[in-house]
C-alpha cells in the first residue's frame, strides 16, 4: 500500500509538472490529502469487483492495476489512451480492470454502478461493486436516487461519501446542514461507518468489512472518510480563501507521511527500504513520462467513428471534407482499445 | 385466428409479445420500472411477467427515472439487455441528464457500449393532460448516439421492439398510447416478426403528394389521403418513418423527386419539431425536384391542454392535414 | 374541522358519481382515508403562508379556502375552472391564496415552494410554506434536491411526508428499505417529528409546532404522518392486489368516523348537529353540482393563448386555420382568471 | 476608454454588469448557483457580488441544478427576478424536467408565468471534453414558453441580458466560453444597454448570399466572408440570430429574398440543430426566392470530443464555411 501511496502522489506530481511546461491538455484535479481513502479502499476489492471512481482517485485506478502511463495518456489526450483522446481525465470504463469511469454530471456513476451491481445478482455472482463520491456531490438528485435503487434492490455495493470539507470553491457547511455525514444512510435504511480517511489502515479495514457485507448479499453500506481537500478544486484555483492554519492543520495529518512513520516506527519498513519504493516509483514514472510524451495526438478524422456500433448513413454533401469512415475503421476502435487495456493490467 | 393461421394482435399486445419472446429467446433480456411487476405495469403490458420471469428480471423500482435509466446503462456494459419502462414517456425528463450525458455518449468516449432500450407511453388525445400527452423526441434529435422508433402499426410496433431490444446501441422507443388498443392486425404467430430500425414503410402509395410522418399521425394522413382521392382524384403517398434516427432519408428523397411535392405531419408542437431536420435534409437533396414548398402539419406552439376542445385544437386534425395537402397539389 | 373533513369526503363522492356517470375527463385521485393530514396540516397554517399540496391533499385546498365548484370544475375540464381548461386535477397555482399547484413529475413541487420560501426569507416576511409529499415521491432525485437545499438555505418549510403504504401499484416496503421514515431527515440534517396521520387533531399539533418553528427562523421540519390509502392510486385502479383483511383494518382506523366519535364522546357535538353540518355540506355541494354542469368547456381556440406574456410572432402559413389571438385576448386570461379566484376566497 | 467616453469591456464584463446594473437598479433582482458567491463563479463573473449584495442575493446553492431552477421558478412566482447560474450550460442536463414541464409550462398551464433567466457558458474550443462543451439550445427547441438567447457581441451580451432579467417569461441565456475574454468592444458607460429579445442583427451586409447563424460562429462566419470578398469579390450577408426564440424570421426571409441564396452555420451538431427548424421556416417563406438548395455547416453528429485535433475537426471552421459558400455562389 505504501507503494500505491507514494506512486499516487508521485503520478500527480508529476502530472503538476506537465501541466506547469503546458503539455496537459485541459484541468488537472489532485488527490493531495486524500490519496488514502482512494488506496485503502481499492485495496479492499477482489480483482473480479468492479471500481467506479470519482475524479479525485487516482489511488484507486492504480490499486485496480491501471497503468501511470495509461493516466498520463488521458490527461495528454494522446490517441493511444484509454479514450482515445476522446475524453479526459479518469473517464475511461475497462471491464476487464473493473473499472468504471465517471462522467461529469456528479451523481450519475452511481446509478450505473447499480446496473452493474445488478447484472453480480441476477447472475448470481457474489461480486461487489465500490463507489466513491464527495458530500457536495451526495446533494444531487442522481447521486439520492442512486442510492435509494441501491438499498431498495439490496445490491452488493459500497459507497464512500468523502467528506473533504470542501465542494468547488464552496466549504461544505455551507451547502449541507449535515453534522454528522453518516446520518445520510437514515434516508436508505442501509448502515453508515465513519472512518479517519487519512489513516490508510482504517480506511482499509473499514472497506474490508463493508465489501465483505456486500458479498454476503446483506446489501449497501456507506463508508463516511472525513479527510481534506489540500489543493483547489483544480490546478487553476488558487485557494486564496482557504485560511493557512487550515491547511497548516490538516497538513500534519498528511496520509502518506503518517503511514510512513507508522511503517518505519513498527518496523514493516526501514527508512532505506522506503527510499527504495520511492526510487522505484521514480524510475517507473520517468519512464513512463518520456513514453507518453513521444505519443502523438490522435488524427481529426478519428472523431467521426464510434458515436454508434455502426456508423449513421449521412447525408452526402457536396462540399464535405469528410471522407466516410468505415465500420472497419470504426471496429478497429474496439480491438485495438482492448488490447491496451490487456497490457495495462 | 384468420384462415392464415395469424392471431389478431393489438398494437399493446405486439409489445407486450416482443418482449415476452426474447425474454424467453435470451437470458440477458430483463425488465425495470415504476410498478411494472406486481401491478403488471400502467398499462398492464407486462402483466403477468412477474410470475413467468421472477423478481430477478421483471424489476419494481423506486420512483428514480434517472435511477431507472442509469441501472439499465450498467447492466448494458455488463452485456446484459435491459429494457426500462417510463410509466409515461412524459417522465423520461427527470432521466435526460443520464440518456444525453451518460447513455449517449457511452461508446464514443469509451469503447463501451450502452444497448438498451427505453420504453413509454407518448402522445396525446387522452384528455390527459400537459403531463402525460407529450411527444419527446425532438428533446432528444440532437444528441447524437441514440436511436428513436415510433411505430404505427401492431406489425411494426412488434419487429421494431425486437430490433431495438437486440441493438448494441441505446434506443428510445415510443409507444403512442391513443394506438394501444385501437390499432388491431392479425400477424403470423409461426413466423418471428423483425423490422430492422432506420427503415421507413411506405403506407400509401401515389405519385401527387409525399407525405411524410410517424406514430399517431399515420393514419390520420392516410385519411386525408383517402378523402382526397375521392374527392379530388389526387394520389398522395404517405411515408410512415417507423424510425427516427437513423432517418431513412433515401426513401423520402425517392419519394419526393417522384411527387415533387412534400408534406410533413407530426403531433409534437411545430417550432423545433422534427419537421426541421426532415426538410433540411429534403432541401439538401431533392432541392431540385420541388415543385412546391416543403410544408408542415403539427401541433400549435403551447403544451398540451387537457380540456377536449382545447386539445383537438393543439392536435392536427385530418381536416388541418386535407387544407395543407390541397394547398400544395394547387400549388 | 368536521366540516372540512366531511366537505373533503363530500366531494370526493360527488367526483366519483360525476365519474361514473361520464362527466369526469381524465382521471381521478381519491384521498379517501387520508383526509385528517390534509385537513389538520391545511388548518395549521395562516392566511399568508403558502400551501403546496399533492394530488390527493384536497382537504388542504378546501383549508386554504378553494371553493368546492372550483375542485369540480377542474376535473370536468370547464372554461372556467382555475386554469382555464388547461391542466387538471389540483394543478392550479392561486396567489391570492397561498396556493402553489403540484405537476405530475413527482419531487419538482418542493423545490418550487423553495422559491416562494426565499421570497419571504429575502423580504423578511415571517410567513411559512407547507407542503405534502409521498413516500414514493421521496425517492425521487428533485425531492432530495427540494430537502437538501431547504435545509440548507434554512428556509421557513414544512415537509409532510405521508407515508400510506403505497405508491401507485407498488408497496412502500418493496420500494425503500426504509424502515421508520423519520430517519430521511437524517439526510438533511433536520428535525423530523412522526404522527398517526388517521387523527386530525394530532396532525394539527404537530402541523402547528413545526410551522411555529419555521416562523422562528429555525428552518425545516419534517413531520412523518402514517396513515393508509384506502382507495387505488387512481379511480380506474381495481386495487385487487390488496388483501382486503388489510383494509379493513384501516377502515376501522377511519380518520372521519374516529374524530366524530371523539366530538360526540367529549361533547363538542351532538349527533344531530354533527348531521347538521353533513346536511350543509350536501347542500352546498348539490348547488356546486348543478352549477358547474351547466358550464361549457372552453372554446378550442383559447388553446392559442398564454404559452407566453406576449404571443410568439408566428410564421403566416397560407391554409392555417388559426387566426391569430392577439395580446388583448391573452391578457383576458389573467383577469378572468384573478377574478374567479377572489370569489372562491 | 476611448476619446468617445466609452470603456472597453470584454464579453465577460459586459454579462458582468448587466446583472450587476440591474441588480442595482431593482431590488427584486437576485442570483443563485454553485459556488458563486464566496469564490465568485467558475468564471468569476460573479466575483465581488457577495460583498456588494449580501448573502440574501447572492446565493450559493448546494450541487443540485433542479433544486436551482426550482428555486428561480417559485421566487418568479413571487414577484422576484431571479437569474439561476449554470456552472457549464451542460449542467442544465440534471434541471431539464424543472425548465421543460415547470417553469415552461408555468404560464399556460394556471396564467401565473416564471420571468427567470438560466444562464452558463456554453461551447466547444476549450479543450474541455465532452461535458464542458455542449450546446444545448436544440435540447429546448421544441419547448413552447421558453425564450432563448445566444449573443455574439459583448454589446449584445449586455444588452440581451438585461431585457432578458426584465423579460415575464423563462429566458435560456447561453455565454460562449470562448468569447469571454476574447471578445473585447468599446461600449458606452452613460448610456443604458438594453437589446431586446427576438431582433436578429445583420452583422456584415451583401448580396450574393446569405448566411445565418450565432454564437462565437458568428466571428468565424465573417472571417469566412471576408476572405471570400478579398478572393472572389462576392458580398456575403452574415445575420447574427442573437436570439434563437422568439426567432426573428422576418430579417432572414427579408435577406434571403434578396440574395437567393442561403447557408445557416451552427456549432451544435448537425442532424436534429437549429438549422432545421430555419431551413423550414425559410422554405415556407421564401421558397420562390431560392436560386439554390439551402445548406448548411455544423459540427459533426457525434459528442464533442476531447483531443486538440477532434475538436478541431469536430467544429466548423472558417475553411468549411468557405466552401459551402463557394459552392453555393457557384450553384
Ligand atoms: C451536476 C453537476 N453540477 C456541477 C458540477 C461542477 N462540479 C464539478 S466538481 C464540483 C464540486 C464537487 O464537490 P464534491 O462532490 O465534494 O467532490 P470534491 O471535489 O470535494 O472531491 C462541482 C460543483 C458537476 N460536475 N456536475
Ligand atoms: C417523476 C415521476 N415518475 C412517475 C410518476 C407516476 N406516478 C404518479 S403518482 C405515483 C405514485 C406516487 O406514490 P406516493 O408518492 O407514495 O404518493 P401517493 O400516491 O401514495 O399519495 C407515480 C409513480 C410521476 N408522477 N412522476
Ligand atoms: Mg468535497
Ligand atoms: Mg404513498
Amino acid at each position: 500500500m505504501y507503494r500505491l501511496l507514494s506512486l499516487t502522489r508521485g503520478v500527480e506530481e508529476r502530472l503538476e509538472t506537465l501541466f506547469k511546461q503546458g503539455h496537459v491538455v485541459g484541468g488537472l484535479y489532485r488527490s493531495l490529502g486524500q490519496e488514502a481513502t482512494a488506496v485503502g479502499c481499492g485495496y479492499a476489492l477482489r480483482g473480479d469487483d468492479w471500481l467506479a471512481p470519482s475524479i479525485r482517485d487516482l489511488g484507486a485506478l492504480l490499486a485496480r492495476g491501471i497503468h501511470p502511463r495509461d493516466v498520463l495518456r488521458q490527461y495528454l489526450a494522446r490517441g493511444t489512451s484509454l479514450c482515445e483522446g476522446k475524453d479526459n481525465t479518469n473517464h475511461f470504463t475497462v471491464p476487464s480492470l473493473g473499472l468504471l469511469g465517471p462522467i461529469s454530471p456528479l451523481g450519475t456513476q452511481l446509478c450505473v454502478l447499480n446496473g452493474v451491481a445488478l447484472s453480480f445478482r441476477n447472475r448470481g455472482e457474489r461480486r461487489v461493486c465500490l463507489t466513491f463520491q464527495g458530500e457536495g456531490a451526495s446533494r444531487t438528485g442522481a447521486s439520492h436516487e442512486g442510492l435509494a435503487m441501491a438499498a431498495a434492490l439490496n445490491l452488493p455495493i459500497v459507497v464512500v461519501l468523502q467528506h473533504n470539507r470542501w465542494s468547488f470553491g464552496t466549504r461544505s457547511t455551507s451547502q449541507a446542514a449535515v453534522e454528522d455525514w453518516s446520518d445520510v444512510a437514515g434516508a436508505y435504511g442501509v448502515p453508515a461507518v465513519g472512518v479517519d480517511g487519512n489513516d490508510v489502515l482504517q480506511v482499509y479495514d473499514a472497506a474490508v468489512q463493508a465489501v465483505a457485507r456486500a458479498r454476503a448479499g446483506d446489501g449497501m453500506t456507506i463508508v463516511v472518510a472525513e479527510t481534506y481537500r489540500m489543493l483547489g478544486h483544480a490546478q487553476h484555483d488558487s485557494q486564496k480563501h482557504v485560511p493557512t492554519e487550515e491547511l497548516a492543520e490538516w497538513e500534519a495529518r498528511d496520509p502518506i507521511q503518517g503511514f510512513e512513520r507508522y511503517l518505519i516506527e513498527f518496523g514493516f519498513e526501514s527508512q532505506s527500504s522506503v527510499e527504495e519504493i520511492r526510487a522505484e516509483v521514480d524510475a517507473l514514472l520517468d519512464a513512463a513520462v518520456d513514453e507518453v510524451l513521444t505519443e502523438p495526438y490522435p488524427q481529426g478524422i478519428e472523431a467521426r467513428v464510434g458515436a454508434y456500433a455502426e456508423p449513421e448513413p449521412e447525408a452526402e454533401v457536396p462540399w464535405t471534407r469528410r471522407p466516410i469512415v468505415g465500420y472497419a475503421g470504426n471496429m478497429a476502435a474496439g480491438p485495438s482499445r482492448a488490447t491496451r487495456v490487456g497490457e495495462s493490467g | 385466428m384468420d384462415e392464415a393461421g395469424r392471431k389478431e394482435t393489438t398494437y399493446l399486445q405486439a409489445i407486450r409479445e416482443a418482449i415476452q419472446e426474447e425474454m424467453r429467446a435470451d437470458e440477458s433480456v430483463f425488465i425495470l420500472g415504476e410498478d411494472i411487476a406486481v401491478y403488471g405495469g400502467a398499462f398492464k403490458v407486462t402483466e403477468g411477467f412477474l410470475e413467468e420471469f421472477g423478481p430477478e428480471r421483471v424489476i419494481d423500482t423506486p420512483i428514480s427515472e434517472a435511477a431507472i435509466v442509469g441501472a439499465a446503462i450498467g447492466a448494458a456494459h455488463m452485456g446484459l439487455k435491459p429494457i426500462a419502462e417510463m410509466q409515461f414517456i412524459d417522465f423520461i425528463a427527470p432521466a435526460f441528464d443520464m440518456i444525453v450525458n451518460f447513455a449517449a455518449k457511452s461508446r464514443y468516449r469509451t469503447g463501451i457500449g450502452a444497448g438498451l432500450v427505453i420504453r413509454g407511453p407518448c402522445g396525446a388525445g387522452a384528455r390527459s393532460g400537459p403531463f402525460h400527452s407529450q411527444s419527446v423526441e425532438s428533446y432528444f434529435a440532437n444528441v447524437a448516439g441514440l436511436k428513436m422508433v415510433a411505430p404505427a402499426r401492431a406489425y411494426d410496433a412488434k419487429g421494431l421492439l425486437r430490433a431495438a431490444i437486440r441493438d448494441p446501441d441505446p434506443v428510445l422507443y415510443f409507444e403512442h398510447k391513443l394506438l394501444y388498443r385501437r390499432v388491431k392486425e392479425y400477424l403470423p404467430v409461426d413466423e418471428q416478426i423483425l423490422v430492422p430500425l432506420g427503415r421507413a414503410r411506405t403506407h400509401r402509395s401515389g405519385s401527387d403528394l409525399t407525405i411524410v410522418t410517424y406514430g399517431a399521425m399515420v393514419f390520420k394522413s392516410a385519411d386525408a389521403a383517402n378523402r382526397i382521392a375521392e374527392e379530388d382524384g389526387c394520389e398522395i403517398e404517405v411515408i410512415d418513418l417507423r424510425t427516427l434516427r437513423p432517418l431513412d432519408i433515401a426513401t423520402v428523397v425517392e419519394s419526393v423527386r417522384r411527387t415533387g411535392r412534400l408534406l410533413i405531419v407530426h403531433e409534437a408542437p411545430r417550432f423545433g419539431g422534427f419537421a426541421g431536420e426532415i426538410t433540411a435534409q429534403v432541401c439538401e437533396e431533392a432541392f431540385e425536384w420541388l415543385d412546391a414548398p416543403i410544408r408542415r402539419v403539427t401541433a400549435i406552439d403551447t403544451p398540451v391542454p387537457y380540456a377536449p376542445p382545447l386539445e383537438d385544437y393543439y392536435l392536427p386534425q385530418e381536416d388541418d392535414i386535407v387544407t395543407a395537402a390541397r394547398w400544395l397539389l394547387a400549388y
